[in-house]
């Protein structure tokens, strides 16, 4: 545990996050996720599963797909690849603690501030969703986790419930325009 | 268009990056005799066949995996898509 | 009271009077309306100007087809020339202006050009203008640039925005007359996802435009009755004002939402209009038919419009163009009109059919066997001249002529991935072939089915052929009852004979003399003749033009009108705005930012920033009393050799590499050689592409036996990360590695300077060691700094002095430098930007973008060495080929000018002294250059022929662009500390 | 038939009634000396030099279709010879100078209209790069100004330079650039080139080679067997599907490139501009209707159709350069077949079959190489030696690596 002095700032450069609601939608941006990439060795596979499921409880999810536990999140990003998430409150330095837990079985990156994460929630997301990225949003279920385009930018789209909840992962560097694009998106379908 | 992936399903082609002739998987063996023509023809000469065409695309801002999409270039119908790792190895490029 | 040829009946809301202005006239009209209804009812015949001859002209048709009434609607900013006013909604306040006439609609200038007509047949430009010589550009052009056109752009920016948005369904439904309306209930029951889309703001299509045609209710009432029920139904979309414009690849349409065109101006944060790409599973078009003229003489007056739209207009919109009308046919539809008209108590002066076996009528007379061969009225329809059959000529008052000549199917959606349609003899028109994939069926009048009762009912089966496919099983629906008449016409393609002019394309001015012209000149292929006579290439692409043109040459050439061929269409169906396609992305937001972590601070600082691909880079930070940007470089760049300076490096891509084979995967990767990279060592690196050519170069740091993390070139960050996936997984599929970007997780900052160790021993935690031999130069560690905080430091430099790199999680960055700054004070540290980081690197000789720009060979970098002969690496065959390994091929040098005040320019070429300034004599190329405050003179570097063999030389630096030409010394490109010692200390 | 002022007048008041064909329909004869397949620009434009420079003779063109059906009826009309490298700006300057005395060569009115060409930069290392390219063009005998930011301005004032996310920093203009009427160009060489006798034989697609211990006697065609001393190849867009018949694999692939125009407007854009930080060019053609395209879908493809996010891609481009034009309305986009070569660059060489010559890889620089093109292809044709501005267009130049690469992007046909 750290206890240096420099005070971090969220991806939108604030001290604290950024809330806005419009309409029947608010847009929250979400610092607090601490995210490890997780790549498994060549053949590793079941050796790395049996390291993780003590911690997860589960298995890693498959293609498309995102796993909730109490503390953790798994989402699969690629073949053999996987985001875990944490609090960052609990895992300040989250990729040293995974590579400490997984060992040689897998590649660990620290991906915590590759990111920022929009929460979005609303009664219908469709109407907002639909004007922004190319997804089937009525064909998306609870746990679907998917890469999309948003105005240019790679984005990561997690559905956490069904048309009401979702989180939108943007390229850190991008988040004032990614937030922009997402407040007059609101404002449009309001 | 759309590639059908075989892992995610159907994505919109917008979210790929296209590289070209499937056939750059076969990289000829550098220590030949003949690496030189073997490479020049490897690198430039193509089919570029009016019809099933077998092609690189990369999914950029999708799992990042390569596929070799069997496309049809005179009306664009991909008929078969695979993940180009697969492919590489029936090739025996892992060996 | 709105307009004295106002009927009774029609869809229009008489408590809703709006009022508008046409060419500054102020008038009135209903709710419902469009600009054309309510102009008519206006007893408003002339609406605009033709494009060549500028005849008067007046509405033709009362749908999106219109060739004749576009007029430039709204004023200001938001003017939008060419607006078809036949289906611009009337809204309070609307202002429309006539257009492609000077001075007035009334007296136009130009229709001097009509006199001239015969001088000005088709294709009589290419056969003169040709002398004198430069009168083209001067004279001649010019004045037929002013005289084309239409309307007017208004020159100011668009102050609308537009949205883009992707829909997804089972079954996109093109048009919602009854075959679409029929569709949308029978899949909407079904319980399919479901889009209806129709381009008018009201559904119903012909429904609303005829009388009686349901024989077992009112239509209104069934429309009404359906569109409730879609409206109830969830898994329905109903999209009105929405057109879809074209058909692409995989069942992806595109269609537009106008969403404000019908009100003055958009509510606030609202779009104009969206974008819709719509990604169906099927597709039904039930686009319904377009009615196609009988060109005769001065078949162009206002007043002379198609029957089917007269009908329109009476029974939708309660208007007549006049209160006297003559109607000329070749088959039953154009007596529905007769008979709907005289029933709503518009005077039918008669019913001209061309067959002989014309049905009879109590109500007005039927003169069969006989055909309109002229017209009377320059500015508004006086009389049509008809002649019998026995050859004597009548003329007949009227103030409006309704011309019936069959129908055309809207095959445009079918034609767009290149389908042709194919002739159907049985109602003498084209009708669509099936599209091979079956993603798009036709039904309904587009598929030539003309009857209401077919329409309906092919539209019900359309939706459960198309659903079976998809596995949804759709009952067929109960549907009432409705007229089922036979298409009753004998083809009758124009009227033969006369002296004067017939028009075809009414739009572009092409008559059947210009079709007779351009065949008795050789342009025989239709293609031809459209591209010869400009026929179908108008706003309208020709939907009341092409198949009359067919039918002439199909006449010339003794043939069928399928054998003469058809023309295919090109989206969009109808013209779309430009701003729609670009959505939000305009402005500053065409393309998203990316902040560097010390962005916030560095704005502070009132730093000036550049664009760096989509990065925003500080570029320099002015203090105050600096008038000048070099005044801050200098500064910055002076700081850096004397004391020390801080730069964000952040945009450099990073990549992190791991695995067991990481070390042999780098070795394939670069060109050098990485697999004896000792832990805790950074190295160098040089990519190839394997064409032989430089890729990109950087530095890999090993961190752990496998784990590497590399740097690209911000330029090329994404695009090596994509090479080396492909290598990853394409060529070396059984290497164990693993590839992830790092880019934006790390806030990376460059400390170079003599002072950079002491400043940097302020912050990193004491228990590591950085002393320059407990971390030397090319050193790379994982460290704590301020106590704590993770991070990376590299000992690299861009710079050529003693420099560090330091990386932290990106959210501390601008902590971080805050730290550094403070910290850095006793040694009056400075933060530079890309301008002082480019002079310090050109001094050091470097190479960067400008070297680096996918030309140059490792031998024209001063690297040929560099490329490993002992291992396999991407590039390294080719690289062998005989041109690139040529001795007399370019190479990096320095330039220093003789006169240390002249100003070297990249891109000026170099010259041997004496010799002539020509392409011949060319020996290279200035790539980069820089005041050096250090050198205290201009500096370059440059691509010189057998330049490494040419240092001390005297060349000259040319550039012709400027007259520039200046003599400079050939230096080695490292102008300051070639031996690196700087760097080690 | 000599086209003048007078003779349109004359014409004009009889009625139009003794205008003849601008091209003979001739059955095709058994044998030729010189056979161009392809009746677009390139091969008429080689069979009007053939005739009318190199005075050769027995020469037909054969095209499959209507003449001028390929790519000379569908692209967007620019000329220019803003070029870098010099294997390939001789050429091009050669091509404009040609087109500066087409009208004249050719008694056809082509509107060859040099209203120039504006090629705008973003950034200080695009402006390095164009004075690099403006200064090699001057050298090679071109046209060429950099303008700074206000000369921009000022010339171009309705673009952005308030609210741009790339700001211009200036820009190249080469005055002498401009636009031509495409059609016209087809139908112009076409009748020069039947007027020097020339067979021009629509409606005759090659369907095979005859070729005899490496020598080629002639080409099959759905019009029977036409015998040939020499055969030349100019059919871009379908280069490898027509050379595979002779058993040749080339360094070309097929791509689509869209291009639009919008409803016809009053003059509003003098010349042609090119955006420097987006896919976006544009001009405005003498009827009124603004011309633009941007870049190549980039896949394979001889459908000659295009997608929707390149056409986004490029009214992106254009509403961020001209935001005046978002009520403009898109009237028709349409794709073309681009030979798309391994460095960007075109090829006019023999080929290894003694005979056959090949004319190609002209990515999207074909329309303003026409003049050129035909000239140096027929000096192949006629004199068996590559002319002065084409040495370095050989079909082999990737052996030795001797790429011709303006843009540097390596060996990707759809980065060029």
């Amino acid at each position: 545990m750290s206890d240096h002095p420099l005070a971090p700032l969220t991806a939108l450069a604030r001290d604290t996050p950024v809330v806005e609601k419009i309409g029947g939608i608010t847009i929250t941006e979400n610092p607090d996720l601490a995210i490890a990439s997780l790549a498994v060795r060549h053949g590793r596979e079941l050796d790395l599963q049996t390291l993780l499921t003590p911690v997860l409880g589960e298995d890693l999810p498959g293609p498309g797909r995102a796993a909730f536990l109490e503390d953790t999140a798994a989402i699969w990003t690629g073949i053999g690849q996987w985001f875990l998430m944490s609090p960052v409150a609990k895992h300040p330095d989250y990729a040293w603690d995974m590579k400490y837990i997984v060992k040689d079985t897998a590649s660990v990156t620290e991906q915590t501030d590759g990111w920022v994460i929009f929460d979005v929630i609303g009664d219908s997301l469709s109407p907002l969703l639909e004007r922004i990225c190319n997804l089937n949003v009525n064909a998306m279920s609870d746990g679907d986790a998917t890469r999309c385009l948003i105005e240019h930018l790679g984005c990561l789209i997690i559905c956490r419930e069904s048309g009401r909840n979702i989180s939108i992962f943007g390229p850190r560097s991008s988040a004032a325009s990614l937030h922009h694009i997402l407040v007059t998106a609101a404002k449009s379908v309001a | 268009m759309i590639i059908n992936h075989p892992l995610l399903g159907p994505r919109d082609a917008q979210e790929f990056v296209y590289l070209g002739d499937a056939n750059l998987i076969d990289r000829p063996d550098p220590s030949s005799s003949t690496a030189l023509d073997d490479f020049h023809d490897y690198l430039y000469l193509r089919d570029n066949p009016a019809g099933s065409h077998r092609e690189l695309w990369f999914h950029e801002q999708g799992d990042r995996s390569w596929l070799v999409v069997t496309r049809d270039t005179t009306t664009h119908e991909i008929t078969h898509v695979e993940l180009a790792s697969e492919y590489a190895k029936r090739q025996g490029r892992d060996r | 009271m709105s307009g004295i040829n106002r009927l009774d009946g029609g869809q229009i809301d008489r408590n809703n009077v709006l009022t508008f202005s046409f060419d500054g006239k102020r008038y009135s009209g209903f709710g419902g309306d469009t600009l054309v209804s309510a102009l008519l009812a206006n007893n408003v015949r002339l609406m605009g100007r033709s494009f060549k001859y500028h005849r008067p002209r007046g509405v033709f048709t009362a749908g999106s087809e219109e060739p004749n009434a576009l007029v430039e609607l709204r004023s200001g900013a938001r003017r939008e020339p060419n607006s078809r006013a036949t289906v611009a909604e009337l809204y309070e306040g609307l202002t429309a202006q006539s257009q492609n006439r000077f001075p007035s609609l009334r007296f136009d200038a130009l229709a001097f050009n009509d006199t001239l007509a015969s001088f000005l047949s088709s294709g009589f430009y290419y056969k003169t203008f040709m002398w004198p010589v430069a009168f083209w550009e001067k004279v001649y052009e010019p004045f037929i640039r002013r005289a084309a056109g239409l309307g007017r752009l208004s020159g100011e920016e668009d102050p609308d925005t537009y949205d883009k948005g992707f829909l997804h369904c089972d079954l996109l439904i093109v048009g919602a007359g009854p075959s679409g309306l029929a569709a949308a209930l029978t899949a909407g029951r079904a319980g399919a996802e479901v889009i209806l889309a129709e381009e008018d703001f009201a559904l119903g299509g012909r429904l609303l435009a005829e009388s009686g045609i349901l024989t077992d209710r009112l239509a209104s009432d069934w429309i009404e009755e359906v569109t409730a029920e879609l409206v109830a139904l969830p898994n329905v979309r109903l999209m009105t004002r929405t057109t879809v414009f074209g058909q692409y690849d995989h069942g992806i349409f595109g269609a537009v939402e106008r969403v404000s065109d019908h009100i003055p101006e958009p509510q606030p944060n609202k779009p104009r209009q969206i974008l819709w790409r719509i990604y169906s599973k099927r597709a039904l078009l039930n686009a319904g038919a377009t009615e196609r003229p009988i060109p005769f003489e001065n078949n162009d007056r206002p007043g002379i419009m198609l029957a089917g739209a007269m009908r329109a207009y009476a029974n939708r919109w309660a208007v007549t163009a006049a209160r006297n009308v003559v109607v000329f046919t070749n088959n039953d539809d154009g007596h529905r009109t007769a008979r709907d008209l005289s029933e709503k108590g518009v005077d039918v002066a008669a019913v001209v059919d061309c067959r002989h076996n014309a049905p009879t009528s109590a109500d007005f007379e039927v003169i069969e066997g006989a055909e309109v061969i002229g017209s009377r009225g320059r500015l508004g329809l006086k009389a049509v001249k008809m002649r019998f059959k026995d050859g004597s000529e009548r003329e007949i008052a009227c103030g409006a002529l309704g011309v019936a000549g069959g129908w055309n199917p809207n095959v445009h959606l079918t034609c767009h991935k290149r389908g042709r349609p194919e002739w159907n003899g049985d109602i003498s028109a084209f009708i669509p072939v099936k599209s091979e994939d079956s993603a798009l069926r036709v039904a309904g009048a587009a598929a030539g089915i003309f009857s209401t009762h077919g329409a309906l009912q092919s539209g019900a089966q359309g939706a459960i052929d198309a659903l079976n496919d998809l596995g949804i099983s759709a009952r067929f629906p109960a549907l009432p009852e409705a007229e089922d008449a036979p298409v009753n016409i004998a083809p009758f393609w124009y009227v033969k004979g006369g002296t004067g002019r017939a028009w075809l394309d009414l739009q572009n001015d092409v008559t059947i003399k210009d079709i007779n012209l351009a065949h008795q000149e050789g342009f025989r292929s239709v293609e031809h003749v459209k591209r010869y006579t400009t026929l179908g290439m108008a706003t309208d692409q020709g939907k009341t033009a092409n198949i009359g043109a067919l039918a002439v040459l199909a006449d010339i050439e003794g043939k069928s009108i399928p054998e003469v061929g058809t023309t295919i269409f090109r989206p969009p169906y109808t013209p779309v705005s430009i701003g729609t396609f670009a959505g939000r992305s305009r402005g500053k937001e065409f393309r998203p930012y990316r902040l560097t972590p010390s962005h916030k601070w560095a704005a502070e600082q009132d730093a000036v920033f550049v664009e760096v691909g989509n990065w925003l880079r500080a570029q320099w930070f002015p203090l105050k009393g600096e008038t000048h940007w070099r005044q801050s470089v200098d500064r910055e760049v002076i700081a850096v050799r004397k004391s020390v300076g801080i730069c964000d490096v952040t945009t450099l891509g990073k990549i992190d590499v791991q695995g067991a084979d990481a070390a042999e995967f780098l070795n394939h990767i670069y060109c050098n050689g990485f697999a004896k990279l000792p832990v805790g060592k950074t190295r160098y690196g040089l990519i190839l592409r394997e064409d032989g050519m430089a890729m990109d170069d950087g530095t890999a740091a090993r961190l752990a036996e496998d784990h590497f993390v590399i740097t690209t070139t911000t330029a090329n960050a994404v695009s090596a990360f994509r090479h080396m996936e492909f290598c990853r997984q394409c060529l070396w599929p059984g290497l164990d590695v693993q590839l992830i970007s790092t880019t934006e997780a790390w806030a990376q900052f460059s400390v170079a300077g003599p002072n950079a160790r002491k400043l940097m021993q302020k912050i990193v935690d004491t228990d590591h060691d950085i002393t320059n031999e407990g971390f030397p130069y090319m050193a790379c560690g994982e460290i704590t700094i301020c106590g704590g905080l993770r991070a990376r430091l590299f000992r690299i430099s861009f710079s050529g002095e003693l420099a560090y790199e330091i990386a932290v999680p990106t959210r501390y960055g601008d902590a971080l430098i805050r730290r550094l700054i403070e910290a850095g004070k006793e040694f009056d540290v400075v933060p530079y930007g890309t301008e002082a980081l480019g002079v310090l690197r050109i001094e050091k000789g470097h190479a960067a973008g400008n070297e680096l720009n996918g030309q140059s060979t490792a031998a024209m970098l001063g690297m040929g060495r560099m490329v490993s002969q002992k291992k396999d690496s991407i590039g390294r065959v080719l690289a062998g080929r005989p041109y690139l390994q040529r001795v007399d091929d370019y190479r990096l040098i320095g330039l220093l000018p003789v006169n240390l005040d002249s100003v070297i320019l990249a891109g000026a070429h170099l010259m041997n002294v004496g010799m002539e300034s020509c392409a011949a004599n060319d020996q290279g190329w200035v790539t980069s250059a820089a005041y050096s405050p250090h050198i205290g003179s201009s500096i370059a570097l440059a691509f010189l022929k057998k330049g490494d063999q040419r240092h001390g030389d005297v060349i000259r630096i040319v550039n012709p662009l400027s007259d520039g030409d200046i003599e400079a010394k050939v230096t080695s490109p490292h102008f300051i500390d070639p031996e690196g010692e700087r760097l080690r200390v | 038939m000599r086209y003048s002022a007078l003779k349109v007048l004359m014409e004009g008041l009889r009625g139009n009634t003794g205008w003849k064909p601008v091209w003979r329909d001739p059955d095709p004869q058994p044998e030729y000396d010189y056979i161009i397949v392809g009746g677009g620009g390139h091969g008429l434009a080689t069979a009007h030099y053939l005739a009318k420079i190199y005075k050769r003779s027995r020469i037909a063109v054969l095209e499959k279709g209507w003449i001028g059906s390929g790519n000379v009826g569908r692209n967007t009309t620019i000329i220019r010879s803003n070029y870098l490298l010099d294997g390939n700006e001789p050429l091009y300057e050669f091509s404009l100078k040609l087109w500066e005395g087409l009208e004249q060569d050719l008694n056809y009115n082509a509107m060859v209209s040099q209203r120039g060409i504006l090629n705008l930069c973003h950034s200080d290392g695009q402006r390095d790069a164009f004075r690099r390219r403006g200064n090699a063009m001057i050298l090679n005998g071109a046209d060429a100004e950099l303008l700074d930011q206000d000369q921009v301005r000022e010339m171009v004032p309705f673009l952005d330079f308030k609210n741009a996310r790339f700001p211009i920093k200036g820009g190249l203009l080469q005055r002498r650039g401009g636009t031509v009427r495409h059609d016209a160009v087809a139908w112009g060489y076409a009748r020069s080139a039947d007027s020097h006798g020339v067979d021009i034989l629509q409606n005759c697609e090659v369907t095979g080679f005859k070729i005899e211990k490496g020598l080629v006697k002639g080409v099959e065609t759905s019009r029977g067997y036409i015998g040939a001393k020499k055969v030349g190849v100019a059919v871009a867009g379908s280069s490898s599907r027509v050379m595979a018949m002779a058993g040749l694999r080339l360094p070309i692939e097929s791509h689509v490139l869209q291009a639009f125009v919008s409803e016809g407007l009053k003059p509003l854009i003098p010349g042609v501009i090119t955006f420097g930080a987006g896919h976006f060019y544009i001009s405005q053609s003498d009827k009124g209707g603004l011309v633009f395209g941007g870049d190549i879908d980039g896949y394979n493809s001889y459908a000659q159709r295009g997608n929707l996010p390149v056409v986004e891609d490029v009214l992106e481009g254009g509403m961020a350069l001209m935001p005046m034009i978002g009520r403009a309305r898109l009237l028709r986009m349409w794709g073309g077949l681009m030979d798309m070569s391994m460095d960007g660059s075109p090829f006019i060489d023999h080929t290894p079959i003694e005979g056959l010559y090949f004319n190609g890889g002209w990515c999207y620089g074909g329309f303003k190489a026409t003049p050129a093109s035909g000239y140096v292809f027929a000096h192949l044709l006629a004199t068996d030696m590559p002319h002065e501005t084409a040495t370095a267009l050989r079909l082999d130049r990737f052996r030795s690596g001797a790429m011709i690469d303006e843009k540097g992007a390596g060996a990707q046909p759809n980065l060029h």
